[in-house]
């Protein structure tokens, strides 16, 4: 298969961009990444992409966390089975506190997670082909053409009002 | 909002990390000096014995335990300022977030400190932690101190983690922007970070998780730390609104503390333009409320202290307002409520100087608050025979300087060498507004 | 950033038709009648008790509703959009409540046991005269303070050129002409707005104090007051969203209300029942872990003694764990008819809570739960009530419903 | 005698070991390679001895672990005090082990003392007794405390070897006026005992008798045997005295007359008797001298000098006349005056009206402090021995130099430059300084002796411990040095001959028996007592005086101290830790005012303010207390010492240095009391270290009261409310909880649910409780300083409240852990250390505690107590350490146990036989030495048990029991006399 040449399109607004990723198909280059400095809403309704998968992580943190924390306090209570204030060995009502606070802590610690591996991070490689002015003010679109068509989209990327960069 | 360009908010933050000027060194020497002398007295206390402190039988409780509930206090508004208002879309958030977030995370830290310190032996601390040993010693976790140790430690590491989350992005912008060493070592904290789509499609959706479980957080934390006193019977401690109360307390303080740190830095690295004075205003205006909760609160308080014809609980407040500390109580109401209640005027919410000088008046009655609730209480409690009275000792005026000196020492270290604006969220306002 | 809205003519067409008149007469009446079978009945004091608990329940909801649009207005919430027009509607129910709480007068000697115990010196608070006028005096504080805000309110939307019978009139006053006249009104609606919420904290902590905690006079609960508005609040916004929600489907999305409106108040309602489920955990983890009796004794009898421990589970049930695990699902909250199931369910489990906090103190040493027909009965007629109020509001204030044909943001 | 106690006489074995061992031994506890047979390491051995702190000499056993004594407790076998003991008694081991005690004689050179050996000391002296001897008849002095009967011979015998006449004998309470009074009226030239516990109407004129009077130990327990509630029966108290000190406390009726009246309400009510024709079986001629001599005393005449109200003075009468078996006891310790005088013999002619068979006099038993010197004889002493009349005086244990007023001419004499003084004391006090050689002898716990405080016992000491100094007995010495060859081998034969030839005894065994047991007692119950015989015939001429009111001017009083007593105590750390009992202010010596004349003055308590009277000045606190009469100073005698080691120097200040030293022609005793004083303020204020909070209880339920007629109408209904006033007894079982109030479900204990029931009206407040715990329990001394900063460690202390109502009437609380069934201070803990045993004791485990002290701040009853240090125990005190109870670290919270190490030595002992522990085979420190028996220790769940039985009486209650605690700690309601 021919090399290709991956191209970047720099727009100063993400309505361009948006714009742009949706018409390049028709133009005949395929689209490989959208860099922006912020969430632009814009771009992503133009990719049509679900949502992340992130929530699946913070419930799974949640659930284990939850009974974390109440296996945790009842064990130990029982394990010593002492009698303080008379209070019963377990008493689930204080043991809440313990549990809702593990609760909150794994779902968090579920949510990172979900976070670095869905949006595959730390990532150092995918900065080959990624244009600073993209952490500023610019949102890059980043498509690949068969050799020979890179002026053809240039030309299609300048013609959006965009400038160009190439990736060797 | 904000009507800046994307270029202009990335200089404005930028331009603060420029190399600093000397004086900013001899602020950081100063603190450290501060540091070092807490360090001093609590290493001189660890050796001689807690006594050093004023703490005493029936008041075993003093500026330790006040101190600890002090900041605790600060470190909540960060996390409602990023979580809560992030959640409602209150836009005003933005500019101040960051900064927020910080003071949270090193408040808490200053905060989780005390309760070390205040142990009478303190080198036996880990018979804290649920650590497996063969004896099955574990802690016990019907005590509401090990409520606070899971509370606190969760915050700390849920705080830590939403900050850092929350700077990503604009670590990849210092990355972009810098070259040489500090290029190096944003390439390496920014994780890569390159703001493709699938980054910032699971970003929004991981940030607004973390929103939503932040703020139960807050309230849970705050809660925690209220049920210190009020699931003890000691009267003056042992009572429901505390938690909510403590909440509220909680947050008044820790804007105040935002207001305190804002106006200066807002000042000296030329945030006008985006510390707008509306965004201070704002923050006035939320005080407005959390002053008058708080003030609900102490009204209640005495309600139904009256209301309950209990004998014990009423003189327990009768002496509050007229007792050896009175002083306490009429410095909590005027700072905490009736000064921040000067924020109904708009000229007043709209001056610097007047938000300077309130926020300061809120953090002083603020630490008197819990000066009067945790010392009060047990030193007028059920037995007449054991009353006494406690004052701080040179060892914990000390300790409570070290304390203060750490913040800073750590918020002076951060705002030159972070951004201590999100220039993101910053440019999400500026696109929503444009 | 706030500026008045454009004056629009509703559609009359909005308004509700005679029938909603009729259907809620109808309620209405077979709820005075069981409630005065009940009064000439073997048990009076239980129909008083219907009675109580239906007042606090229904006033707390409209109450609720309006401080919805009070509050979202005075912290310049702007995702509200036709919703907290349609919460000012339930200000129609405020008259109602007021009347109800001078027939409490009647039913005095059925409804307050302290009456007829010692008090150790609490006579000096716990006394009709005085309970009647400090809580009549709140009542008219909180009413006046939310029409007062309503009608400034009104008066921007009226516009210009506001057609339409005297109590309009009355109402708005004078219609604001110029521009200067327009800010002057809306300087006014914060001011009383503002005032409406810090009203409606402070009554109805007293209220929660003196008709509901003070039915057990050794009792105290810090907290109580608090707890009180806060599920005043989560009933309020429960019926906001079923008005709304019936709103919508009568009326399609040219109510113009959007998916967006559904899922914020959905997640506010959402939130306020957390909270409520904090409220009640609060006090009872300090009691619990307390473990003295002058206040463990109020709540032992409520949580785990027979008949009450099994209304408490449901009461807890319905009221969190429903709801709960319901709205943790985003899409639910935009489904009108869902939100209109659930928020039902919750309104009824906040009329039972009421009786688990009431029942015991009126029946002493009940066998079984007080809750009969005549107290079905009696919810319905206040139902009734309610629906009135709403209709005739509606009818006569169109403004309060969403402009018709404006497209969802 | 109970199981207990038994098992304490078998351990006392021969005492070759105790008297061998070397003090090094605890360095090295196992170092004894042969250890004597009846020392096994770990395991206690007991002593029978008598206690030498005061001159009532209670019976003592000491216990001994590894060679050192480490405790005293009553002996229960000792007919004076039953078993019991005051604070003072407690604390005899902290001379043994003060660390300010000489080790070595000391000779005074030109700069100052330098020690020198034992023998070269002894040779000294005996040089210098021998020359002196020479010179001529009285060339050689001896001024002894008073001593048991053995004793006193050998100095008799020595002193006469010497030419020289017998010892005087200096006490500074010498009871001269009671002596007269007593010879007067009942013939006894000496001081009868008073069989209190037969009374049933009690009258007193200042006479402290709880405190310091006579033998305060045995009549604590007569007093309560008569005082205490007995169903709906309780005997009467009345006390007459211009001030309350501790037996004032305790007095259902106080009449504060004027100072110096006492005399006069009591010829008052002669007079009131023989007008109602009492004392018809008087001489006539007496008779009539009586009612020509209280001519005077009419009613009105005495309510006008005394203050007194009437009401009061007539209730008085009407009590008086009423009782069927009344006793009226006479002015204090110290009242030898003009006024103490009259007072005393118009108590015993009251006593002759109101009982002409003076069935409550004994005459029988006689307290040894009868054989003190008057004081006339004292000064006469010493103005002989200024005027150069003899070359050596020996000083045995005695502090004229501080014990005696200012004037006395005692410290001219011993700076006398002619005088040899030697002094035998241990310590370096204010007489010691001025002597030239001290030359300590062993201490009553080191040594063989007998001292008898009734003169119809025998009632012997031994020693329960090696020697920690190489001091000799003052026996030994006096045998070496009074005699050119000694007559005996040692002391210890001297005193067994000596009772073999009054044939107490008849042979060894019997010795070994009577040492054993400590001493030769009659069973309990079978004393014989015989009343006075002879009858006056003539009024006493003593009586004569007329009253001449006093000064309009303030008065000053002198207390003996229940701590100090005269001042013996104070250098006992123990002693001046225990705050006073009204006061509750330790360390410090604060002069009580009443607040109306504080309030005219413009004082507040704590302000310093300078008393002054002709014969000195001196400055000292206030403290504003409605115990005293508000014409009056009172202040407690013992303080203010200026040497006698590093707890007695420079704490408080010494009221006998205000008195004039004059003596009383009649009886030739002083008085401890002044007419007019002034006192100014200093504007200068100080920190008390006081260990109380608020004087009263705010209405609270620490200390509740019923009345006789209450408790006359039956039990009361049973509470069933929620509140303080009407919560009901909830004991710390199964059956104490209720499903309506607790959420908690009961717990069981196993075998044994630990409990004590507190009679609040049996405690009188004395603090011996407070002492003994500090004793068994090693609790820390904190000092002056930490007191004020509220850090004092005492696991139990005797709280002090005033009645709300009635300020003047003063009520004691033993305030101890109340070992909780549902102890708020064991949940909060974050690792265990207090928690909840299997028999119902709120344990406290040190090395767990990490200090957070959480469960001080939730104790509603403020009983935990915190190391905010190491506490130190300077040496050799660290010998005296329990060795059954750990010595806490800094940084741990420590409180009441009750005494866990006795519950496991029963155990022990119970398991040895295998059965359950039995009824009273459990005593912790406290509840053992209670002089009256207000503590009661037992097992819950054995239904007979005597807790158990007493939990039903109707004045049981728990203190602030509606907090749902359920103390073990059981209270039984205070029972006044009403009003």
């Amino acid at each position: 298969m021919p090399a290709e040449t991956c191209i970047m399109g720099l727009f100063k607004d993400d309505g361009k961009a948006a714009k742009v990723i949706l018409d390049l198909p028709a133009a005949g280059f395929s689209f490989r990444r959208a860099h922006s400095p912020i969430p632009s809403h814009r771009i992503l309704e133009a990719l049509k992409l679900r949502k992340g998968r992130v929530g699946w992580f913070t419930l799974t943190g949640g659930i284990i966390g939850f009974f974390a924390g109440f296996a945790l306090a009842i064990f130990t209570s029982v394990q010593w089975n002492l009698i303080v204030s008379g209070k019963p060995i377990v008493s689930l009502i204080p043991f809440f506190i313990v549990g809702f606070e593990f609760t909150i802590l794994f779902s968090v610690f579920g949510n990172v997670i979900g976070l670095l591996v869905c949006s595959r991070l730390p990532d150092y490689g995918g900065l080959e082909s990624y244009d600073p002015r993209c952490s500023g003010e610019h949102f890059g679109v980043l498509a690949a053409c068969e050799a020979g068509r890179e002026g053809e989209l240039m030309d299609f990327f300048q013609k959006k009002g965009g400038e160009v960069k190439v990736f060797a | 909002m904000t009507d800046l360009t994307y270029a202009q908010i990335d200089e404005t933050v930028l331009n603060t990390l420029e190399r600093p000027r000397p004086r900013y060194w001899v602020f950081v020497a100063l603190m450290l000096c501060g540091v070092l002398l807490g360090a001093g007295a609590w290493a001189y206390q660890i050796f001689v014995g807690i006594g050093v402190g004023g703490q005493d039988i029936p008041v075993a409780w003093g500026t330790y335990l006040i101190n600890f509930v002090f900041w605790v206090g600060i470190a909540h508004s960060g996390t409602l300022i990023s979580a809560i208002l992030h959640l409602f879309r209150a836009g005003w958030r933005n500019p101040i977030a960051r900064a927020a977030e910080t003071m949270t995370v090193f408040a808490v830290c200053c905060a989780g400190l005390f309760p070390f310190i205040h142990l009478g032996r303190a080198w036996q601390v880990y018979f804290m932690l649920p650590l497996p040993n063969q004896r099955l010693l574990w802690p016990n976790f019907l005590s509401p101190l090990m409520f606070d140790v899971v509370a606190i430690s969760t915050y700390l590491t849920v705080s830590s983690l939403f900050w850092y989350t929350g700077l990503v992005p604009d670590l990849a912008v210092v990355r972009d922007r810098s070259t040489g060493l500090r290029h190096k070592i944003f390439r390496v904290l920014s994780l890569g970070w390159s703001g493709a789509h699938h980054q910032w499609l699971n970003y929004s959706r991981g940030y607004l998780f973390f929103a939503a479980l932040a703020t139960p957080l807050v309230i849970s934390v705050h809660s925690v730390v209220s049920w210190d006193f009020a699931l003890g019977v000691v009267p003056g401690w042992h009572t429901t609104i505390f938690a909510p109360y403590f909440v509220a307390g909680a947050i008044h303080s820790g804007l105040a503390m935002v207001l305190t740190l804002m106006i200066p830095l807002r000042r000296i690295f030329r945030y006008e333009a985006i510390i707008t004075l509306n965004v201070l205003e704002n923050v006035a205006k939320t005080m407005i409320l959390t002053g008058l909760i708080v003030g609900l609160a102490y009204g209640t308080e005495y309600f139904i202290a009256w209301y309950s014809h209990n004998a014990v609980e009423w003189e327990s407040f009768r002496w509050r307002a007229m007792g050896e500390y009175a002083y306490g109580l009429y410095f909590m109401i005027l700072c905490n409520v009736l000064i921040p209640s000067l924020f109904l005027l708009k000229a007043v919410r709209r001056s610097v100087p007047w938000l300077f000088a309130i926020s300061l008046a809120v953090n002083f009655g603020m630490w008197w608050e819990r000066f009067v609730i945790i010392v009060g209480g047990v030193a007028h409690d059920f037995a007449p025979h054991a009353w006494g009275l406690y004052a701080p000792s040179l060892v914990e005026y000390c300790i409570m300087v070290g304390s203060f000196s750490l913040f800073f020492f750590l918020f002076l270290l951060f705002c030159k060498h972070m951004p201590s604006v999100s220039m993101t969220e910053m440019k999400e306002t500026a696109h929503h507004a444009g | 950033m706030n500026t008045t809205m454009p004056p629009v003519q509703p559609g009359r067409n909005a308004a509700p038709q005679r029938s909603l008149f009729t259907l809620g007469a109808v309620l209405a009446a077979a709820g005075l009648a069981a409630f005065l079978a009940g009064l000439l009945g073997p048990h009076p004091q239980r129909a008083w008790q219907a009675f109580l608990i239906n007042f606090l329940l229904w006033s707390a909801m409209a109450q609720g509703a309006v401080l919805f649009s009070a509050v979202t207005h005075t912290v310049k919430a702007r995702w509200t959009g036709p919703l907290s027009g349609l919460a000012g509607a339930f200000a129609g129910f405020f008259p109602v409540s007021l009347a109800c709480f001078l027939i409490l007068l009647i039913g005095k000697n059925h409804l307050f046991p302290w009456l007829h115990e010692d008090l150790h010196g609490k006579e000096i608070w716990l006394n009709i005269p005085f309970l009647f006028t400090r809580d009549g005096i709140g009542f008219l504080i909180l009413y006046g303070t939310g029409w007062a805000y309503l009608s400034q309110d009104l008066k921007l939307k009226f516009g210009t050129s506001a057609a339409g019978g005297g109590l309009r009139r009355m109402l708005a006053g004078r219609i604001p002409q110029s521009d200067t006249d327009i800010q002057r009104v809306q300087r006014r609606k914060n001011l009383w707005g503002g005032l409406y919420c810090f009203a409606f904290a402070l009554v109805l902590s007293l209220i929660g104090f003196d008709l509901v905690m003070s039915m057990d006079p050794h009792w105290v609960s810090t907290l109580f007051g608090a707890y009180h508005f806060v599920k005043a609040f989560y009933v309020g916004l429960g019926a906001l969203i079923i008005l709304a929600a019936i709103v919508h489907l009568r009326r399609g999305r040219s109510a113009g209300i959007a998916a967006a409106h559904f899922h914020d108040v959905g997640k506010l309602f959402f939130a306020f029942c957390l909270l409520w489920a904090d409220f009640f955990y609060v006090q009872l983890t300090v009691i619990w872990y307390g473990n003295i009796p002058e206040e463990t004794s109020y709540v032992i009898l409520r949580t785990v003694t027979p008949p009450w421990d099994a209304l408490a589970w449901v009461v807890f049930i319905v009221c969190f764990i429903i709801p709960f695990v319901v709205l943790i699902n985003r899409r639910i909250k935009t489904m009108p008819g869902a939100m209109i199931a659930l928020c039902s369910i919750v309104i009824l489990g906040i009329w039972l809570e009421h009786l688990l906090l009431l029942g015991p103190a009126l029946n002493h040493a009940a066998a079984e739960l007080p809750l009969g027909v005549t107290d079905g009965l009696v919810f319905v007629g206040f139902l009734g009530l309610m629906v009135l109020a709403l209709a005739y509001t509606l009818k006569t204030f169109p403004e309060f419903l969403p402009p018709g044909g404006e497209a969802p943001r | 005698m109970n199981r207990r106690t038994f098992l304490k006489l078998a351990g006392l074995g021969s005492v070759s070991f105790a008297a061998g061992c070397s003090p090094e031994s605890p360095k090295y506890l196992y170092s004894l390679v042969q250890a004597p047979e009846d020392m096994v390491t770990g395991k206690a051995t007991w002593y029978a001895s008598t206690c030498r702190e005061c001159p009532a000499g209670c019976g003592i056993i000491a216990k001994n672990r590894e060679g050192r004594v480490v405790k005293v407790e009553g002996n229960p076998l000792h007919p004076l005090n039953r078993g019991k003991l005051c604070m003072r008694g407690q604390a005899a081991l902290q001379a043994v082990y003060n660390p300010d005690r000489l080790k070595t004689p000391l000779l005074k050179e030109k700069d100052g003392f330098v020690p020198i050996g034992f023998d070269r000391a002894q040779a000294l002296l005996k040089t210098k007794v021998w020359e002196a001897a020479r010179r001529g008849a009285d060339r050689v002095r001896l001024m002894t405390e008073v001593v048991g009967e053995s004793q006193m011979e050998i100095f008799r015998a020595a002193l006469k070897n010497w030419n020289s006449s017998p010892p005087v004998v200096f006490e500074p309470f010498a009871y001269e006026a009671l002596k007269v009074a007593n010879r007067e009226i009942f013939g006894v030239d000496g001081l009868v005992s008073y069989r209190l516990d037969q009374a049933d109407m009690l009258l007193a004129f200042g006479a402290e008798f709880l405190e310091t009077w006579l033998s305060p130990v045995e009549y604590a327990w007569k007093f309560k045997a008569m005082h205490a509630a007995r169903g709906p029966e309780k005997g009467l108290f009345f006390l007459v005295s211009p001030f309350q000190t501790l037996t004032g406390a305790n007095a259902d009726h106080w009449l504060a007359c004027a100072p110096g009246t006492e005399a006069v309400v009591a010829l008052g009510l002669v007079r009131q008797l023989l007008d109602i024709r009492r004392g018809k079986h008087l001489p006539p001629d007496l008779r009539e001298a009586l009612e020509k001599a209280t001519e005077p005393y009419q009613q009105e005449a005495v309510l006008k000098l005394s203050g007194i109200p009437l009401a009061q003075y007539e209730q008085l009468v009407v009590r008086l006349t009423e009782a069927r078996r009344p006793l009226v006891l006479g002015a204090g310790s110290g009242q030898s005056d003009a006024n103490g005088l009259a007072a005393n013999i118009a108590s015993n002619l009251l006593n002759l009206l109101l009982d002409p068979e003076l069935s409550l006099i004994d005459a029988a038993n006689r307290h040894r402090v009868e054989t003190a010197a008057r004081r006339a004889e004292v000064l006469d002493l010493f103005k002989a021995l200024f005027s150069g009349q003899s070359d050596v005086l020996i000083l045995n244990n005695v502090n004229p130099v501080f014990n005696l007023p200012p004037e006395n001419g005692a410290k001219a004499a011993l700076e006398a430059s002619n005088l040899f003084v030697v002094s035998l004391s241990d310590f370096i006090d204010e007489t010691s300084l001025l002597a030239d050689l001290i030359l300590p002898g062993s201490l009553p716990l080191e040594t063989w002796d007998d001292y008898s405080g009734w003169s119809s016992l025998v009632s012997t000491l031994q020693p329960a411990m090696g020697k920690i100094t190489e001091a000799p007995h003052i026996g030994d010495l006096f045998l070496d040095v009074g005699f050119e060859t000694r007559p005996v081998p040692d002391y210890k034969t001297y005193i067994a001959e000596r009772l073999r030839k009054t044939g107490r005894i008849r042979n060894e065994l019997e010795w070994m028996r009577t040492l054993q047991q400590g001493g030769l007692f009659p069973a309990a119950g079978q004393v014989t007592s015989a009343s006075p015989a002879t009858r006056p015939q003539r009024l006493p001429r003593e009586l004569a005086s007329p009253y001449e009111s006093p000064p309009a001017g303030l008065a000053f009083a002198v207390a003996p101290s229940v701590r100090f007593f005269d001042g013996r105590g104070a250098n006992k750390p123990w002693l001046c830790e225990i705050p006073d009992p009204i006061s509750r202010v330790a360390w410090q010596s604060p002069v009580m005012i009443h607040p109306a004349t504080a309030k005219s003055k413009g004082l507040r308590t704590a302000d310093v303010v300078r008393v002054t009277s002709r014969w000195g000045s001196l400055e000292a606190p206030v403290y504003a207390t409605e115990v005293v009469h508000p014409g009056l100073v009172l202040m407690a005698a013992g303080q203010g010492h200026t040497a006698y080691g590093r707890y007695a120097k420079d704490h408080g200040a010494n009221p006998l240095g205000l008195l004039p030293s004059a003596v009383e022609p009649a009886c030739g005793g002083t008085g401890c009391g002044l007419p007019d004083i002034t006192l100014e303020a200093t504007g200068r204020s100080v920190e008390l270290a006081h260990t109380d909070g608020s004087r009263i209880q705010h209405g609270r339920a620490f200390i509740l009261t019923t009345t006789l007629a209450d408790l006359q109408k039956g039990p009361p209904p049973a509470r069933a409310g929620l509140t303080m006033g009407d919560f009901p007894l909830t004991l710390p079982l199964p059956e104490g909880y209720d499903p309506k109030r607790d959420f908690y479900p009961p717990h069981d204990h196993d075998h044994y649910r630990w409990a004590m029931v507190v009679d609040l009206d049996r405690c009188i407040g004395c603090g011996a409780c407070a002492a003994a715990c500090y004793a068994e329990n090693n609790l820390g001394i904190v000092g002056e300083k930490r007191i004020v900063q509220g850090r004092e460690m005492a696991w139990l202390e005797i709280v002090r409240y005033h009645d709300e109502r009635r300020m003047e009437r003063v009520m004691f609380l033993p305030m101890l852990c109340q070992h909780c069934d549902n102890a708020p201070c064991e949940s909060v803990c974050p690792v265990y250390a207090p928690h909840h045993s299997s028999e119902g004791l709120n344990n406290q485990i040190y090395n767990r505690c990490i200090g957070t002290r959480f469960c001080s701040q939730n104790c509603p009853y403020k009983v935990r107590r915190f190391n905010w240090f190491d506490w130190e125990w300077p040496e050799p005190m660290n010998l005296q350490l329990n060795p059954d109870v750990t010595v806490r670290s800094k940084g741990v919270m420590e409180k009441c146990s009750f005494c866990i190490q006795r519950i496991k030595e029963a155990r022990t002992w119970a398991k040895n036989e295998n059965r359950p522990i039995r009824e009273g085979e459990v005593t912790p420190a406290c509840v053992q030495t209670c002089p009256t028996d207000a503590l009661v220790f037992g097992n819950l769940m054995d239904k007979d048990s005597r807790v158990r039985r007493l939990c039903d009486d109707p004045r049981a209650y728990q203190a602030m029991g509606y907090l749902n605690t359920k103390p073990a700690v059981i209270y039984l309601k205070k029972v006044l006399h009403e009003v």
